[in-house]
């Protein structure tokens, strides 16, 4: 807090004063979330392009391969074979997970960025409630919140099967 | 330079694409095959790559493909020049990120074209 | 450190100055702000219901009104020339904020409201909900951040004035960021520093608002006026003193003793509520002393203030920051419950001695704002007329002022003989030099002192007991600094403001004692009635080194010969 | 011990000019019907300990001086009474998001510059008319609705503490100066639209703000400056929209 500091501890106080808030609502949570989503499916989804990439030849093969269709069949059933662990399930449920949140979370975002759902300014009466986290934003943030959780125990049930 | 209101327009926008084709392609694998196996990987690579026997659903493949690496690297180029200011390291972010999101859809597409005629050599 | 203009406080006085300053020497000269807060915290913000002047000629009100209403309210101790000068220039002033982005509550036809208010016998005090100051104060500070000649040096404490023959040439400041005493040299000054404030334990102002400023000039040469007149507003919130304002009786609140009765129309028997406040607050105070008064948990007791007769919507508009802190500092929801209010120390008519262009006896200097006496308030000021003055006054000596230092240039020789004695009076005699007496103590002493010895009621045996209380209090050894820091040392700022607070409770006390009448705010139980044949005249008060030395000077009288105060 | 009337302060102490490392240190103090963090903290300094540097002046939530971290949210200590934090440990902290000059009070130099940033003032093309008023400008109840909430801000810098993109982005604006931008945008009297557009549309500028809307929960004043910023990128996204 105090003083001038170098580069990295500047870095870290700052990571710091985002990422343990003490105490605010839930909204600062949404924006912490939608971050580590965001990250998150982007990770996902650079390993998705990769490794689909392997079923049609690697990133050797740029033309299709008088086999390809064996080559295809053998490649996929290995990485099937590869994933199906309870790592690489688990894994895929968080990512279930996060997309799911960061979908619907994504659409509160994308109104509320737009002046959508927010209210209009008012004069502020004694004890106000902050207008912008309006009930439609609360609703859409437990929607998000609901729809992650459905998302996450559907996979799960879907890999583990522990609701059968 | 592209406007910061540009950009974020693009990234709103394919957000709302990502909906869009995202549903559809999601949509498709499940409907390929039992949702089950197909989440499971059990069922025959077909039932994936048979999607690609139609254009239209191969288009759209493409298209999310585009959405989600602008999406994505315009998101992690927020994050990071969010994380640590300076000239040199926005520029270097910038070029950086653009480039590997070129990288990722030039790839990303020859796999889209290659199960293309994979699949069309199957029909 | 140099510059054209140094302005002393970023109140409305101060930085309404500060923009005329640059815009008559079209951002030319170089104007510096010197203030001990940050430039937004002054205490004008605190200032709540409105701001007076005759803005609808053609619908009934008047020059020639609002100049009497203020002539009578001061009890004929206004300079009546001034007052001329001062009603017809106010309404350019509301208009020009206005246009600098002021939201003022509006009328239908999209023209600015206005509201009644003690005194005035016209609804002409514009308005922006309850928040009138603070509106001002964030519409003048931001205009003035469009200046790039304005440097504000804030959480700068001005210290000493540097004065050389009568000419003034510089101030010093102790920058409290970094604990360094600056010599500021300017070609003209305006200080801008508020009224005393908080000389006494109940009062409406806020912390910061302390007599240093007037202190400061006095001890420089330019002799303080009217230092016995005292405004007591009726309406302080119990127990913590933040002000309820007129305006809430304004818009139709009334007030009631333990016996729910409308007490007033003993007192104010036609105006009621919208009597002058040196009235209605003796009104109070009486019937306090006479037992209606209701015993609060606090040991204080207080009378009641009822707006649960305002319509709940208008009340909720209207008043949103009283309620505000109603609902939130005293867990009272005024919309439907009686506030408990008392009689509160609240502005001072006195200040420093000007003539009607705000000019000091020094040249070089002008004063503006509640720190000057130019004078306009007499024995009284109305409400709603102080922020006015602050805006008129800021824009006629920050005219002056600036043309001052584009006709002179500096002088070639500077006394930094005199800022060499105030750095080592701060720094080698009170930094780090723990008092053997808390200087917290005298300055809570001297409140009380104030406030059971010079209060709304005086009298002769009292005063002098509390004057001899002061000295004392003088005498004492708590002038020293325990915290030896430099870096944001308030406890050093408090102790220089605690010095201010005794010398110049000493100097109210003084004049009030020998004012032997009872004039607007002072009342005297000993002399009740105004005395036109000896006292009709302005004090003014010199520093000498042995204490306030007195004289008297006449009050200039073109048109209203002074009658009896009747409400 | 009257433990019923009494309250522990944990305070946060820096001195630079001792170079020594920040501490806490920890004061009882007796407490009175409504007394708020501010009382207790000048009972401090009066009684106490004379060192210990708060900065304060309206007591009333009007100057927005004495922003600080207390039971760590920032709030106002003028506007938190003892009583509502229903503890008898309080921990009172500087803002954070900025340096600490003494103690508990921080350095808003940064705070302020970037209020000015934004050109809080109304900018005309009639400049001898706003300078030399011959009329009013007209404006209706609803126009003045449109910002008046805006205008309620102190400068408190609370919002700007708690701001998670303040946080990390030194170059942010933040939701004070980015609340003002709007708050004389969308005023009927200004007419400089594009300009104001101009100021924050870049990359550490208004899209910056992903509405985290910490911002608005902390504003003592009911500001709301997260509804500002998002109205605003509204008309950014949508082009100036008058009328
Ligand atoms: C609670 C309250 C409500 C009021 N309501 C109304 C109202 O409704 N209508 C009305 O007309 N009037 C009202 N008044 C009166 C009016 O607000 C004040 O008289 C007026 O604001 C004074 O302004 P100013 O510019 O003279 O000084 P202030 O605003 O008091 O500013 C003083 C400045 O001087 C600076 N300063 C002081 N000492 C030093 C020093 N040693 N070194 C450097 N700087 C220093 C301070 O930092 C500050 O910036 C009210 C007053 C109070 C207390
Ligand atoms: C389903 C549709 C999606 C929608 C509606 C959506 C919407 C959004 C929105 C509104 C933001 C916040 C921008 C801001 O706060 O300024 C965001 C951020 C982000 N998104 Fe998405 N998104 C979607 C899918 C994806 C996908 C599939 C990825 C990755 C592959 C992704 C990666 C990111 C990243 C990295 C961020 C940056 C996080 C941040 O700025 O805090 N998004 N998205
Ligand atoms: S918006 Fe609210 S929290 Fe932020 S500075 Fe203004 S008043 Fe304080
Ligand atoms: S907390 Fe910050 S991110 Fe936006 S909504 Fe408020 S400015
Ligand atoms: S002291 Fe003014 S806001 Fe708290």
């Amino acid at each position: 807090m105090a003083g001038r500091r170098n580069g990295l501890a500047v870095l870290v106080e700052a990571l710091r004063t985002w990422l343990i808030p003490y105490r605010y609502g839930l909204e600062r949570w949404s924006y912490t979330l939608q971050r580590i989503s965001g990250v998150v499916i982007t990770l996902y989804f650079v390993a998705h392009i990769v490794e689909t990439g392997y079923v049609v030849g690697g990133p050797s093969v740029w033309t299709i391969r008088p086999d390809a269709q064996q080559y295809a069949e053998r490649v996929w059933t290995e990485t099937i074979k590869f994933l199906s662990n309870p790592l690489f399930d688990a894994g895929l449920a968080i990512i279930g997970f996060f997309v799911a949140f960061h979908t619907i979370n994504g659409i509160r975002l994308f109104l509320a960025h737009f002046g959508w759902g927010l209210g209009r300014p008012t004069r502020p009466e004694p004890m106000h409630r902050p207008q912008s986290m309006s009930p439609i934003q609360r609703a859409l943030f437990w929607a998000s919140i609901a729809f992650a959780v459905f998302a996450l125990v559907y996979t799960i049930d879907a890999f583990f099967g522990v609701l059968a | 330079m592209v406007s910061e209101r540009t950009l974020m327009l693009i990234h709103y926008l394919t957000g709302l694409g990502i909906l869009v084709a995202g549903a559809v392609h999601i949509g498709t694998v499940f409907l390929t095959a039992p949702v089950k196996e197909n989440l499971e990987f059990s069922g025959s690579p077909f039932s994936v790559m048979g999607v690609y026997r139609n254009a239209i659903l191969a288009a759209s493949l493409e298209a999310l493909l585009l959405f989600v690496a602008f999406h994505a690297f315009n998101g992690l180029r927020v994050i990071l020049i969010e994380l640590y200011q300076s000239p040199r390291w926005e520029r270097a972010v910038t070029w950086i990120l653009t480039v590997a999101a070129l990288l990722v859809v030039i790839y990303g597409t020859r796999t889209i074209l290659i199960a293309y005629s994979i699949a069309q050599g199957v029909a | 450190m140099e510059h054209d203009v140094v302005i002393v406080g970023s109140g409305l006085a101060g930085l309404r100055a500060a923009i005329e300053a640059s815009r008559v020497s079209r951002g030319r000269l170089s104007v510096a702000v010197v203030t001990k807060t940050q430039v937004m915290r002054s205490h004008s913000v605190s200032a709540e219901g409105g701001t007076a002047a005759v803005l609808y000629p053609e619908e009934g009100d008047s020059f020639e009104s609002h100049i009497y209403d203020t002539i009578k309210g001061s009890d004929f101790l206004a300079d009546q020339n001034a007052v001329e000068l001062f009603v017809h220039s106010a309404p350019r002033e509301i208009i020009q904020l206005e246009h600098w982005g002021m939201p003022w509550a509006r009328r239908e036809d999209g023209r600015i409201a206005q509201r009644a208010f003690g005194g005035m016998s016209y609804p002409r005090a514009c308005f922006a909900e309850d928040k009138v100051g603070f509106f001002e104060m964030q519409t003048l500070y931001d205009t003035a951040l469009k200046w790039d000649n304005i440097a504000f040096y804030q959480e700068w404490f001005a210290t000493s004035l540097i004065v050389e023959e009568n000419r003034f040439r510089g101030l010093t400041a102790i920058e409290m960021k970094t604990g360094e005493l600056h010599a500021i040299k300017a070609k003209s000054c305006i200080i801008a520093t508020g009224g005393a404030g908080r000389m006494y334990t109940f009062a409406t102002f806020g912390h910061s608002s302390t007599p240093d400023g007037l202190y400061i000039a006095y001890k420089a040469g330019a002799p303080l006026k009217d230092m016995e007149f005292v405004q007591f507003h009726p309406t302080g919130l119990v127990p913590s003193g933040i002000l309820i304002t007129e305006a809430a009786r304004g818009e139709g609140g009334i007030l009631l003793n333990a016996k729910e009765e409308r007490f007033l129309k003993r007192y104010a028997p036609q105006k009621m509520e919208l009597a002058p406040r040196d009235i209605v607050s003796r009104a109070m105070y009486t019937e306090i002393l006479e037992g209606r008064g209701v015993e609060g948990p606090d040991g204080m007791s207080h009378l009641w203030l009822d707006l649960t007769v305002i319509e709940p919507e208008k009340l909720k508009r209207r008043l949103a920051g009283i309620r505000e802190i109603c609902v939130k500092l005293a867990g009272i929801d005024p919309v439907n419950e009686k506030i408990p209010v008392r009689p509160v120390a609240h502005y001072y008519m006195g200040g420093i001695h000007t003539n009607i262009y705000g000019a000091t006896p020094i040249t070089g200097l002008w004063a503006a704002g509640e720190a000057a006496c130019i004078s306009i308030n007499g024995a009284n000021r109305l409400g709603s007329n102080s922020t006015i003055e602050c805006l008129v006054w800021g824009r006629i000596t920050g005219e002056a002022a600036a043309k001052y230092a584009m006709e002179n240039g500096f002088s070639s020789s500077f006394p930094t003989e005199q800022a060499e004695k105030e750095e080592k009076r701060i720094f080698d005699g009170l930094l780090g030099k723990a008092p053997r007496i808390n200087p917290y103590e005298v300055k809570k002493k001297m409140q009380r002192t104030m406030e059971s010895h010079c209060h709304i009621y005086r009298d002769e045996k009292s005063m002098i007991e509390g004057l001899r209380m002061i000295r004392e209090l003088k005498q004492l050894p708590y002038m020293g600094v325990e915290d030896s820091s430099r870096a944001y040392n308030t406890n050093l700022t408090n102790v220089l403001e605690i010095e201010a607070m005794v010398n110049v409770g000493e100097i109210i006390v003084t004049a009030a004692l020998q004012r032997r009448e009872s004039r607007g705010a002072h009342a005297r139980r000993d002399y009740p009635k105004r005395d036109d044949q000896n006292w009709l005249s302005h004090t003014l008060i010199h520093y000498t080194v042995e204490g306030p030395e007195l004289s008297y000077a006449p009050v200039h009288i073109d048109k209203y010969q002074p009658v009896e105060r009747k409400y | 011990m009257s433990g019923a009337s009494e309250v522990l302060l944990r305070v946060y102490r820096y001195n630079p000019s001792n170079s020594g490392k920040p501490h806490y240190q920890n004061y009882r103090v007796p407490t009175f019907r409504g007394m708020t963090v501010l009382d207790a903290l000048i009972y401090i300094k009066e009684n106490l300990d004379p060192t210990l540097s708060i900065r304060y002046s309206c007591r009333m939530a009007s100057c927005g001086s004495c922003g600080m971290t207390i039971n760590g949210l920032p709030r106002l200590a003028c506007f938190t009474q003892i009583s509502e934090l229903k503890s008898k440990y309080i921990l009172v902290q500087p803002l954070r998001n900025l340096p600490v000059i003494k103690d508990l009070v921080a350095d808003l130099d940064e705070f302020f510059n970037k209020h000015r940033l934004v050109k809080p003032y109304l900018i005309r093309r009639d400049v001898e008319e706003q300078e030399n008023p011959r009329e009013q400008y007209r404006q209706s109840d609803e126009e003045l609705e449109r910002y008046v909430q805006f205008a309620y801000c102190i400068k408190c810098a609370l919002c700007y503490s708690a701001c998670p993109v303040v946080s990390t982005d030194k170059n942010f604006p933040g939701p004070q100066a980015l609340a003002q931008l709007y708050r004389y945008y969308i005023d009927t009297r200004d007419e400089a639209s594009e300009e104001r557009i101009r100021i924050v549309n870049n990359a550490h500028g208004i899209w910056r703000c992903h509405f985290a809307d910490s911002c608005s929960q902390v504003c003592p004043k009911g500001v709301d400056p997260a509804l500002a910023i998002q109205l605003m990128r509204r008309e950014m996204m949508f082009g100036p929209s008058r009328g």
